[in-house]
């Protein structure tokens, strides 16, 4: 498929109220893929309380096509890393994604999965999921409200309705080069090895003394 | 229940050779405390069981406490002859404690609805392979209580049934919860730190030669 | 009893909560967030914000960049670097002014302990939650210039506690007022 | 409802001898860590034979987030709102538990009204957890998404509460030691006692879904079966004791807070099995709906926080302390040595989640691989007190 030039947004509603609807296969398909996420039934801590809460009768994640939770990676589209990851958990966390099928999407929910949150000093406590994998949207928040999370899953929704299928700049699933799967970190003798997958996490150095 | 002194001649009359002490509690809380001997410590603790009058058979609360090598600087008034004459003079004198690990028990009874009476086990020292009697075999309660303290602390417990790390994965080698462990190193990104946070984060800095010199970019 | 009586009698609350949620008003929860929102309360809370005065969101900032809640932060997430000079404040007098106040939203745990040791009432908590990002390290900081929000701000979000706060301020100003009064004839 | 509806026999008892196609060889399980119904991210290691658990051992750590280690560096303040973060269905219960190890530890006293509120606040809890507890129980059982959606409808309205007093749906961080940190915002009090008197009509809903179930009777009744001996020995509180019939409650024992002061019964199982667990639960809330009520005719005014107590550079005396609730899970207990500066020397929290899990193998021995989760939902954990 040549990626032909945008339809025109006037012709279309012109068309539109003579009721000829004009969409593109990227439009349609994007349209159905951001309309019925599955994530994946995953909850670490807290996060994942406030999460159930979103899924429940007062927030309704339904209404957003969002709510059928798979319990298996294998079926599910995105990834709500809800709560702090330990190092013990890590590696578990990097499998789970690496069993996804494409495309696939992460919201980082809350401090702790973002940063490592008021845990960061911790020992066993991971400083962020994106140390490991690529995160689409993050949360702030401890926890973030039900309505936080709904703000960001219509932000991922309209990550995908952004994405294109050809030409240069196509969706990172489309791209055979980019991987979709990345290295589990080992047990290490004092600390996960290693520490951060170099090829996803880029901290921006600080200039200070 | 009785106090503490009344308990502990009890014991020692009914446990020959039982060596106890009463470990004072100086805060308002009124909690003291008493420390078992190892060679022992689970005849007293099945005895604290199982005695009509204590019925301590629950075993509320395990823990283990890391007491660093401790310097108390005291100042004490001495009789010194000075010049041909008596005096008395403060002298400072240091007086070194030496660490231990400590495993602290708390013990209620759910039969007289009675307690705390807190017991105390200590290490000799501080060094790798600490030990110290298990008193699981008495309270089930202890047993994963007791493997936190062994995995964290890194106190081994004789007659422990089931010895492991618990909390940290098997591969790990350090006790995190000892005062002197040293995180690792993973301030790559701290935009917000302090104190010794701040020393840590520096490391990741980007080195700046013009105002700081090579000299000290190489030191770091 | 009939085997099955027990499921019925559940499937029967099940129906009722059904056929229920399309007449009363309790059994219909679901808020249609994002076209309608809950109220939140007076006392909610999400991430720290600066209060200033006046107009200047420079010059009316009440911090004095005294670092009370950068020590006492939970979760260190506040960074604040002293000015090296004075600069007047809103009500004149010549005051440290925070050079850098830094706040890492994507580490704060929203305990509003910073609101409690603050002395100088500088800082509260805001109840914007839709701070969903793509990016993590500098979408996430809050600068100075993010972190200044207007008094009237302030009142919008918290009514009662900021009219508390304002006569509060009033009061120690009043207090303080007659003793610059004799100040210039000393100097003078 | 009585108890009386018990089912004659037991529905899925293995005999010990079972034949299978196995024939004794064993099957290793890794359950969990990510697992629909562990409540977390738990793992169980299981040996099967067929589908009866032959022996079972928890793994913990996946949620360790160094609660503790934290604890010993920051302040006596900053910690209180970690402490929302253990049990974090619970954060009232957690800050009533920690308020009070730093009382005993420093010897302050707490105004009437504060105490009152705790009370309240904790009650309500306690109707928080509960009430979660039997729609994720009941999720595990297959009871796919309702009561639990029932559940959390009830949830959000307490939720709401707590919001509109403390400024956060979940991490309250509401107390302080010596008292409480604000007062009731105006009109709370008629609020709460709408959500109160409209619960008891939940619970009349919820117990005709469940209670004459027959699917649920069959799951739990003889299922999980805990003497009486071995949950004191191995130290289980909370309902978990209670179903198995001894007369334990901390709220009767020791008497903290002004919980004598209030009238009401400590409901007791006699079989120790998954169903007396449950009902337990719904026992309890009705009580705790009791509790309520009292707290709330008879709060009196005043002021909420111990004017001597400073609470930012605390420091209080050397010494240490020990001092447990009655948190909706079990015992939670604080034990805190202070060595006089202003963080603690050595900070611990007792989990009742935790030491509940010990008798988790014993109670699972012999039965079928799916009523592992319906035990593990009876006991009621929360990863985030397991781990710390």
């Amino acid at each position: 498929m040549a990626s032909a030039p945008p339809i025109d947004e006037g012709l279309r509603s012109e068309l539109q109220k003579q009721g000829i609807w004009v969409t593109s296969m990227q439009e349609l398909y994007n349209w159905g893929r951001r309309n019925s996420i599955w994530p994946l039934q995953f909850g670490l801590a807290c996060c994942a309380i406030e999460m159930i809460a979103t899924a429940a009768s007062r927030y309704d994640l339904a209404r957003f096509g969002g709510e059928v939770f798979r319990p298996s990676p294998r079926q599910a589209d995105l990834m709500i890393v809800a709560g702090t990851v330990t190092k013990k958990m890590a590696p578990q966390i990097v499998r789970l994604y690496n069993q996804m099928p494409d495309p696939k999407y992460v919201i980082s929910m809350g401090a702790c999965a973002i940063s490592g949150g008021p845990f960061k000093q911790g020992y066993n406590v991971l400083k962020g999921i994106d140390r490991y994998i690529p995160v689409d949207v993050y949360i702030p928040g401890c926890p973030p409200r039900p309505e936080a999370l709904l703000h960001a899953f219509m932000e991922l929704q309209r990550k995908i309705d952004g994405q294109k299928l050809t030409g240069t700049g196509k969706a990172a699933f489309l791209d055979k080069t980019v991987p979709s799967e990345f290295p589990v970190p080992a047990f290490g003798a004092h600390d996960l090895e290693p520490p951060a997958n170099a090829d996803v996490f880029h901290p921006p150095k600080i200039e200070r003394h | 229940m009785e106090a503490l002194d009344e308990i502990k001649v009890r014991i020692e009359a009914a446990i020959p050779g039982a060596r106890l002490e009463i470990i004072p509690n100086p805060g308002p809380a009124n909690q003291s405390s008493l420390l078992l001997d190892h060679a022992h410590a689970s005849t007293v603790a099945r005895f604290l069981r199982d005695d009509p009058a204590l019925r301590l058979d629950y075993c509320s609360n395990v823990t283990g406490v890391d007491w660093l090598e401790r310097t108390v600087k005291k100042k004490v008034k001495v009789k010194k002859v000075v010049e041909g004459e008596e005096k008395e003079l403060e002298e400072t004198r240091e007086e070194i404690f030496s660490g231990y690990l400590e495993a602290v028990y708390h013990l209620y009874s759910m039969a007289h609805k009675h307690g705390p009476l807190v017991v105390r086990l200590r290490t000799r020292d501080r060094a790798e392979g600490a030990h110290l009697p298990s008193l699981t075999p008495v309270w089930r309660s202890a047993e994963f209580q007791e493997r936190e303290i062994y995995d964290l602390y890194g106190i081994h417990f004789d007659g422990h049934p089931d010895l492991r790390r618990i909390l940290m994965w098997d591969e790990f080698t350090d006790h995190p919860m000892r005062k002197d462990y040293r995180e690792p190193d993973d301030y790559e990104y701290e935009p917000t730190p302090h104190d010794d946070v701040l020393e840590k984060a520096k490391q990741h800095y980007v080195p700046r030669p013009a105002q700081d010199g090579t000299a000290n970019i190489a030191a770091q | 009893m009939m085997i099955g009586a027990g499921i019925l009698k559940g499937m029967a609350v099940t129906g009722r909560n059904f056929i229920g949620s399309y007449f009363e008003k309790d059994r219909l929860t679901t808020v249609q967030y994002p076209e309608e929102r809950d109220v939140l309360p007076e006392n909610s809370r999400n991430f720290p914000f600066l209060v200033y005065d006046t107009n200047d969101p420079e010059a009316g900032l009440r911090c004095v960049a005294c670092k009370i809640c950068e020590k006492e932060c939970p979760p260190q997430c506040i960074y604040i670097e002293k000015s090296a000079d004075k600069k007047p404040d809103y009500m004149g007098k010549p005051q440290f002014y925070p050079a850098t106040f830094d706040i890492d939203i994507s580490v704060c745990m929203s305990c509003q302990i910073c609101v409690e040791v603050c002395p100088f009432e500088a800082i509260k908590m805001d109840k914007v939650y839709e701070l969903s990002r793509r990016e993590r390290f500098d979408a996430l900081l809050m600068r100075r210039t993010d972190l200044a929000k207007s008094n009237s701000y302030y009142h919008s979000i918290h009514p009662l506690e900021a009219e508390q706060v304002d006569a509060t301020l009033a009061a120690a100003a009043a207090k303080k007022k007659p003793a610059p009064t004799p100040a210039p004839p000393a100097s003078g | 409802m009585s108890l009386s509806t018990r089912a004659q026999h037991s529905a899925v008892e293995a005999p010990p001898g079972m034949p299978s196609r196995l024939d004794g060889e064993l099957l290793e399980v890794s359950m969990g860590p990510q697992h629909p119904s562990t409540h977390g991210v738990f793992r169980m290691n299981v040996a099967l034979e067929g589908e009866v658990v032959r022996r079972l051992k928890p793994v913990f750590g996946y949620l360790h987030r160094n609660h503790e280690k934290i604890g010993e560096n920051t302040s006596y303040l900053g910690s209180m709102p970690y402490t929302d973060r253990l049990d974090y269905i619970c954060s009232m219960s957690n800050n009533w538990g920690y308020a009070l190890s730093v009382e005993k530890l420093a010897g302050i006293e707490v105004p009437e009204r504060a105490e009152y509120l705790r009370v309240i606040l904790a009650e309500l809890t306690r109707l928080v957890n509960h009430a979660s507890l039997l729609g994720f129980l009941l999720s595990d059982m297959g009871a796919w998404g309702t009561p639990l959606m029932y559940a959390f409808r009830e949830r959000e309205n307490i939720l709401d509460l707590f919001e509109s007093l403390s400024g956060s749906r979940m991490m309250c961080d509401y107390m302080r030691f010596g008292g409480c940190r604000c007062d009731l915002p105006p009109g709370w009090m008629e609020r709460a006692r709408k959500v109160v008197d409209g619960f008891p009509h939940f619970l009349d809903e919820f117990e005709q879904l469940i209670t004459g179930n027959e699917i649920l009777i069959a799951r739990t009744q003889e299922v999980g079966k805990l003497s009486a001996e071995l949950a004191i020995s191995a130290g289980i509180t909370g309902p978990g004791l209670r179903a198995s019939g001894v007369n334990y409650d901390l709220r009767k024992v020791d008497g903290y807070g002004f919980y004598p002061r209030f009238k009401f019964r400590v409901p007791l199982g006699e079989h120790g099995d998954c169903y007396d667990r449950l009902m337990m639960r719904v026992l309890e809330l009705r009580e705790t709906l009791g509790i309520l009520r009292q707290a709330m005719d008879d709060l009196p005014a005043g002021p909420i926080m111990n004017p001597k107590v400073k609470i930012r550079a605390f420091k209080p005396p050397v010494g240490e302390a020990y001092g447990r609730i009655e948190a909706p899970k079990g015992e939670l207990g604080f034990y805190l040595i202070s060595d006089g500066s202003g963080n603690p020397y050595r900070y611990r929290v007792r989990p009742p989640s935790l030491i509940n899990l010990t008798v988790l193998e014993d109670m699972c021995l012999g039965h079928t691989v799916a009523d592992v989760m319906v035990i593990l939902g009876s006991i009621d954990i929360v990863m985030g007190e397991v781990d710390r």
